[in-house]
């Protein structure tokens, strides 16, 4: 009976059975003609890769590319476009390497993940490729970013940093100065919330994620505390200091100058609310400007923008982001990548793509071109903001400290913890980190 | 053709399953042997064994002189055919037939010669291209037949293969079976559990139990003059009645009647007696006889068409009433007080420890 | 005879049996075996951007480490809480689909075909699928509620810890409750439907045939569906990679994101494999229960 | 046979239904499901053909107002999205046939063959199929750096294959002892060999149960994510769950809805039919590769 029901059953899957067969040879013939077309018989010119951010990818084609394959005929540039999130292009690249032969000869790196490549041994050591002379045309703390442990990794192309961005028309009316310390910026916050001019006084971006540690870094320097020595791997998360900066940013909140939602908030939620016209005075980076004053925006020409201030008795100081071009070790045309980089971070090309992207510049002359001020006047200011910037600690392990620091930080900023707790957990795991590379190390 | 010797076969699972225990048997040119036993008595393992689908764990399989053993089914030249006919369900009749010879490397034209001349003589020559599923299982049990006979093997199995076909059709498959059988002259080992085809169709009949061979014999010895009690429950039906009796002196006690013993060296203290239900004589009222009667009454009639099936009640001063069957005509036998006797020639004997019948005739 | 033993029909058969087993074999220690067993020696050594990626050998260090890592607990304590409530209701709701599926109705086929169609897709795209839903601004969860009257105001679903787990349970239950209510259907369509009928004459409710009869005798399968969604539950991945990177604030971190984190983005690798022998060891004691529960069961339901 | 589902044979007998609270409550339940299986689905689909306007409309835009291909367009032509169809659809149909042509003879050797330590081998293989892949993802990674095979298909064929592994010797050992035994043993009287017995007699037989199996295989190759993720960095290389959940959009803060929703669409349509043609089989080979084991 077994046998019978069996039978049946492969009966009436017969039809099954010869279209199948059918259907198999299709599928096998598709996939060896296709094997064919893939292998890759690219016997063309040098051609040099790199990965970055999907919104960067026109610009760099219209300007860059252009006029770098212009003046070399032998090299190629392609440009690969990744995710949006740069923390997904870091993760690709520390994929592409780990995996051995990266297809990526020329690194796009954020400031940040110098140490790192670095330190993976990842990146060619340009120390010697470029003379003081060449690297004192760039922003100081740009060239700096591109440092790990005195070495040269990293040359500027795109320099970036935090900087406070305020109602000028708002202040005016009410009849303040900007600020220059956190506590005026508290107490110009609260008349302006009281005479009902905002909703808001201070944005922030207070999520869980590496803008918060990069606000931070600015709230650490307004407050003199410092994250991590890069030279002694010493914390100072659970100073006084660094404590005081943490309670801060909470009353903020609490005293409702912040909403509430900060704590969740990244970048464009920021901008967001302040190009509305809800708020005081906004913490973000040099792309809301052009935003701020676009056609239509309701607080066009009202803003003004100032490197981020400090606490009573201390400086202030901007968070130092930006990009730059490194080289892959792995890369089988060195000298092309290398001629590549000192063609990116010339003159002319980065002025033309300042002009055509409206990025922030590496090359400290550009920020008073004529050309450019014409087209963006406030770049001398963007100058003083950029002089003014501070680092993320350059350690190989930044990436891990930064999360530990951003999950106690979150913590803090939630109320889940008191700002001492947070900061004692967060120094104590951060000291963990550096401890199991160095001790042995040494 | 080749004469198929089994040799001392055992086969163990494990210490506890020995399904074949010590089984000797040969069968020459031209017979039939019928493996007949209840299920679990080890028939379709010794079949297996023949056909190296099971390996012997002791003892040895010599086909035609050539010892066989440890060679693979494909090389034993022996054909099968199973029970539930194991044709390829994905092959044409035609394939299934022609399928050992492709792989033995049989010239096509032979291969057609033997297919033509087994269908014509089974009746498959319309069924050629069609594929298992579509076909009757009468038609299915022929092409299994079919496809032992085009191999010519040198011995021929069969488990039980007409058990899965209906009543009715088993009837007329057995007949052709005998046919064919006699048709060749391979030895044919035929394992089944019903009695009527292992009656029928063999020329001799080795009745299984616990793994041993219980009796080697004709059919007629088989079913006449069973070697131990065992044989003579399972053949026959209905069941013979098997009835443990004290002894006094050369008679048996059956209930408060005696039966004289057959001449033995020492009377047994028990004995056990077996009579078939058929064999059982009813005495007519004015019917008079030299052998002892027994009187019993009837306490239950199972109509089996043809005949009655009897239960009757025979007194017994000593302990429990003792129950003795017997086919009678159909009547009215419900209550009825009856006379009987045991035709001596008809009733059987066996030792009570062992199951051997005390007296063997032949 | 013994002595050609070797060369028997049996022993023929299982050496060819072997033969066809060492590709796959081969294959499976090659990707399970190795990768596992390295694991365990790695998380001996210190190997990380410290250490310039050399392995430096540390003891127990790394497990020191685990122990006082509160990021690692915190992920443990996600997983767990995420793995118990996604288990539990996909085996309600899995029971809920198999016994709907079970009855004769016009269209059942069709219904089956889609009640294992979100098993089937990717989990990554439906992971982008289900972030567009929950999208704090334009995400339909939103609107429902809204237009219901259920909240007053939109939720930015995953940028809070609480409703991002929501989010993410909601999306793997969505996801994953397919599977068990097949293997649950399978199960019912192995009990006879006699039983039924027979208890049924004795005057059983619907529930108490349910109590009485489908779920001892479902009883296999639940175990077999626990066993595998708590293993593959405790892996998940890519539903959170996608859905929440662990956001906001570690809140959704599960421990295969940190161990991913850990090895691919920290370059701590033996930390990492510290932290995969954990769970791997984890795992196995659960399996380890799971497999005493189920033959305890079968063993007291021969009796 | 007894778990597979035969829908011919309920367990519980159809009855005819007249309308009571009962019936309109069942009812209920079976469009409840219908919903709750689809209306995600369907959500994304919508989205993937409405224009920018009707996707970031409040309130929402539930049917698009327009039809546009734009998003789709925009798949296919900012990026090589036939790529990564082609290269998943690469990945997955050669690990498949790799898995069954390994599997199934093991499955073979484990169901009749009976060799050395056969049940430690499959006790192995059960186990094993309960392994994340995060826990296989380091040292594989190793095996990948050690081969060169970083951003090779073969870095996600082996693993595919290996993953699957376990579930197709488990499905297609059960249909195995499924299969009569008889018809094995006629074939060895008939003077097949194990090798010649699989390829002619065994493999046919099971053929539905391969396509199940494969489908099982496919399924799971396609929507694979960790590995991809990771060996996988070159941008031609990529498979689809990958390569969609990486579509950047045109402004770093700005989520691609559009294009995301139309590579959900593009990316799960083969799976979609796979389930639509082969509902039957899928259970089939859930349920044998998991009761049975």
């Amino acid at each position: 009976m077994k046998l019978l029901f069996f039978l049946k059953r492969i009966l009436t899957k017969y039809w099954l059975r010869s279209r199948l067969f059918y259907r198999l040879t299709l599928l096998i013939l598709f996939v060896i003609s296709a094997a064919l077309v893939i292998v890759p018989v690219l016997s063309q010119p040098v051609t040099l890769r790199l990965l970055m951010t999907a919104p960067d990818v026109p610009p760099w084609n219209r300007v860059m590319v252009k006029a770098f394959e212009a003046q070399n005929p032998g090299i190629r540039l392609q440009i690969v476009e990744g995710p949006n999130a740069t923390n997904l292009i870091e993760d690709l690249y520390t994929s592409a390497f780990l995996l051995g032969d990266s297809p990526y000869d020329l690194i796009n790196m954020d400031v940040i993940w110098t140490p790192k490549f670095a330190a993976a041994g990842w990146l060619v050591d340009l120390t010697d490729e470029f003379s003081q002379e060449e690297l004192s045309v760039f922003s100081a703390p740009d060239v700096e970013g591109g440092k790990y442990q005195d070495r040269l990794y990293r040359l500027p192309i795109r320099s970036d940093a935090g900087m406070l961005y305020y109602r000028r028309d708002l202040l005016e009316q009410a009849g303040y100065q900007p600020p220059k310390t956190f506590e005026e910026l508290v107490k110009i916050s609260k008349d302006l919330q009281e005479k009902g001019l905002v909703r808001w006084g201070y944005l922030w971006q207070g999520r869980q994620y590496e803008g918060a540690a990069a606000m931070f870094v600015e709230v650490l320097k307004g407050f003199g505390a410092f994250w991590v020595n890069p030279d002694t791997l010493e914390v100072g998360l659970d100073q006084p200091a660094a404590i005081q900066a943490v309670k801060f940013l909470q009353s903020t909140i609490q005293e409702g100058i912040s909403p509430p939602g900060v704590t969740t908030y990244m970048e464009e939620d920021t901008r967001r609310i302040f190009q509305s016209g809800e708020a005081a005075f906004l913490r973000s980076w040099p792309y809301v400007w052009p935003l701020a004053n676009a056609e239509g925006s309701p607080i066009q020409g009202k803003v003004g923008i100032m490197p981020m201030i400090g606490a009573e008795g201390n400086t202030g100081g901007s968070c130092l982001g930006g990009w730059g071009l490194g080289i892959s070790k792995t890369t089988k045309h060195p000298k092309e990548a290398l001629k590549a980089i000192r063609f990116l971070t010339s003159q002319a090309p980065q002025k033309e793509f300042v002009l055509e992207a409206g990025y922030v510049p590496s090359r400290k002359s550009l920020f008073t071109d004529p050309v450019i001020v014409a087209k963006y006047s406030y770049y001398p200011q963007f100058f003083q903001v950029v002089q003014k910037a501070v680092l993320r600690p350059p350690i190989a392990q930044y990436a891990q400290a930064s999360d530990i620091l951003q999950r106690y930080l979150s913590a803090a900023l939630t109320n889940q913890m008191t700002a001492e707790q947070a900061m004692q957990n967060a120094a104590r795991e951060t000291r963990l980190l550096l401890e199991a590379g160095r001790t042995r190390r040494g | 053709m080749a004469k198929l010797e089994l040799i001392n076969l055992n086969k163990t699972f494990t210490p506890r399953i020995v399904p074949v225990k010590d089984i000797s048997l040969s069968v020459e040119d031209g017979e039939v042997l019928t493996l007949l036993g209840p299920s679990g008595c080890g028939k379709s393992t010794v079949l297996r064994m023949i056909a190296g689908l099971e390996e012997p764990t002791k003892g040895q399989i010599l086909i035609g002189g050539r010892d066989v053993t440890y060679l693979k089914p494909g090389d034993r030249n022996i054909a099968m055919v199973f029970q539930s006919y194991a044709l390829y369900p994905h092959m044409t009749v035609y394939d299934n037939l022609c399928a050992g010879l492709r792989l033995k490397k049989v010239p096509q034209d032979e291969i057609d010669r033997r297919i033509t001349e087994v269908s014509h003589i089974l009746g498959l020559d319309d069924l050629m291209q069609r594929k298992p599923g579509q076909l009757s299982g009468g038609q299915r049990q022929r092409v299994a037949v079919g496809r032992a006979l085009v191999r010519r093997s040198d011995v021929f199995l069969l488990d039980e293969p007409l058990s899965n076909l209906d009543a009715l059709l088993r009837e007329h498959v057995r007949a052709d079976l005998k046919q064919i059988f006699s048709a060749q002259n391979a030895p044919v080992v035929y394992v089944t559990h019903d009695q009527t085809e292992a009656m029928t169709l063999s020329t001799q009949v080795a009745v299984l139990n616990n793994g041993y061979v219980q009796q080697l014999d004709a059919p007629e010895n088989i079913y006449n003059h069973p070697a131990n009690q065992f044989v003579a429950g399972f053949v026959g039906s209905p069941q013979m009645n098997l009835l443990t009796l004290p002894c006094q002196g050369n008679h048996a006690l059956l209930g408060d009647f005696k039966i004289p013993l057959p001449d033995l060296p020492t009377p047994p203290p028990s004995v056990v007696l077996g009579i078939r239900p058929d064999h059982i004589h009813l005495l007519e009222a004015d019917e008079s006889t030299d052998r002892p009667i027994l009187k019993g009454k009837v306490f239950l009639v199972e109509n089996l068409g043809m005949n009655n099936l009897v239960s009757i009640r025979i007194p017994n001063s000593q302990g429990k009433a003792i129950v003795l069957r017997a086919l009678l005509p159909p009547a009215t036998w419900a209550n009825r007080e009856l006379t009987f006797t045991l035709p001596p020639e008809l009733t059987h004997w066996f030792n009570v420890q062992s199951g051997d019948a005390l007296v063997r005739r032949s | 005879m013994t002595a050609t033993k070797v060369n028997t029909i049996q022993a023929r058969y299982r050496r060819t049996g072997l033969y066809l087993l060492i590709p796959a074999i081969a294959v499976l220690l090659l990707v399970f075996a190795y990768p596992i067993g390295r694991s365990f020696w790695l998380s001996l050594f210190d190997q990380n951007l410290g250490t310039g990626l050399e392995p430096v050998f540390a003891g127990l260090n790394n497990y020191d480490r685990i122990i006082g890592d509160g990021r690692f607990w915190q992920s443990f304590w996600v997983t767990t809480r995420f793995t118990v409530i996604t288990v539990v209701l996909e085996l309600i709701l899995g029971m809920g689909i198999a016994l709907v599926l079970n009855q004769a109705f016009r269209g059942r086929n069709v219904v089956r075909t889609i009640a294992i169609l979100p098993w089937a897709l990717p989990t990554a795209l439906i992971a982008l699928g289900w972030t567009w839903i929950f999208n704090d601004q334009y995400g339909i969860a939103n609107d429902i509620l809204l237009r219901l009257g259920l909240i007053q105001e939109g939720i930015n679903w995953l940028g809070d810890p609480l409703t991002a787990t929501v989010a993410l349970i909601v999306a793997d239950v969505w996801k994953t409750t397919p599977f068990i209510s097949i293997l649950l259907l399978a199960g019912l369509q192995s009990i006879p439907g006699d039983l039924y009928e027979a208890y049924a004459l004795e005057g059983a409710s619907a529930w108490q045939s349910f109590y009485r009869i489908t779920l001892p005798l479902l009883m296999p399968q639940v175990i077999i569906a626990i066993l595998f969604r708590f293993a593959q539950a405790f892996g998940i991945f890519d539903l959170v990679q996608v859905m929440t990177g662990g956001g906001p604030g570690g809140a959704t971190e599960v421990v295969s994101l940190y161990i991913y984190a850990t090895a691919m983005r920290y370059l701590d690798f033996g930390y990492s494999a510290a932290m995969v022998v954990v769970t791997f060891l984890l795992l196995i004691v659960a399996v380890v229960i799971c497999t005493v529960l189920i033959s305890r069961y079968r063993s007291r339901t021969r009796e | 046979m007894s778990t597979t589902l035969n829908p011919d044979s309920l367990a519980t007998p159809a009855k005819p239904r007249k309308l009571t609270v009962g019936t309109v409550l069942f009812w209920l339940a079976v469009v409840a499901i219908v919903v709750f299986c689809l209306a995600p689905i369907l959500w994304q689909v919508l989205t993937s053909f409405k224009v920018n306007e009707d996707i970031s409309a409040i309130p929402n835009v539930y049917f698009p107002t327009r039809f546009t291909l734009d998003h789709y367009i925009e798949l296919f032509t900012r990026r090589p999205f036939m790529r990564y169809v082609f290269n998943s659809a690469l990945v997955s149909v050669v690990s498949t046939v790799t898995c069954l042509l390994i599997g199934a003879p093991a499955a073979y050797a484990l169901a009749r063959l009976r060799p050395l330590g056969g049940r430690i081998i499959q006790a192995g293989i059960l186990l094993i199929t309960l392994f994340p892949g995060i826990l296989l993802l380091q040292g594989l990674l190793e095996i990948v750096q050690a081969f060169h095979l970083g951003n090779r298909y073969l870095s996600l064929i082996i693993p595919y294959t290996a993953i699957n592994l376990p579930l197709t010797i488990l499905v297609m050992r059960s249909f195995y002892e499924q299969l009569p035994r008889d018809l094995e043993d006629a074939a060895r009287v008939d003077g097949y060999n194990t090798l010649q017995m699989l390829t002619k007699i065994v493999m046919p037989l099971t053929l539905p149960a391969l396509v199940t199996t494969g489908i099982l295989t496919f399924i799971f190759a396609w929507n694979e994510f960790i590995f991809a993720l990771t060996f996988i960095t070159e941008e031609r290389l990529k498979t689809i769950p990958v390569a969609s959940a990486q579509i950047g959009g045109t402004s770093v803060f700005e989520i691609p809805y559009g294009p995301i929703a139309a590579a959900t669409v593009v990316g799960t349509i083969p799976l979609v039919l796979l389930v639509l043609f082969f509902q039957r089989q899928i259970i089939q080979g859930l349920t044998a590769g998991a009761v049975k084991g």
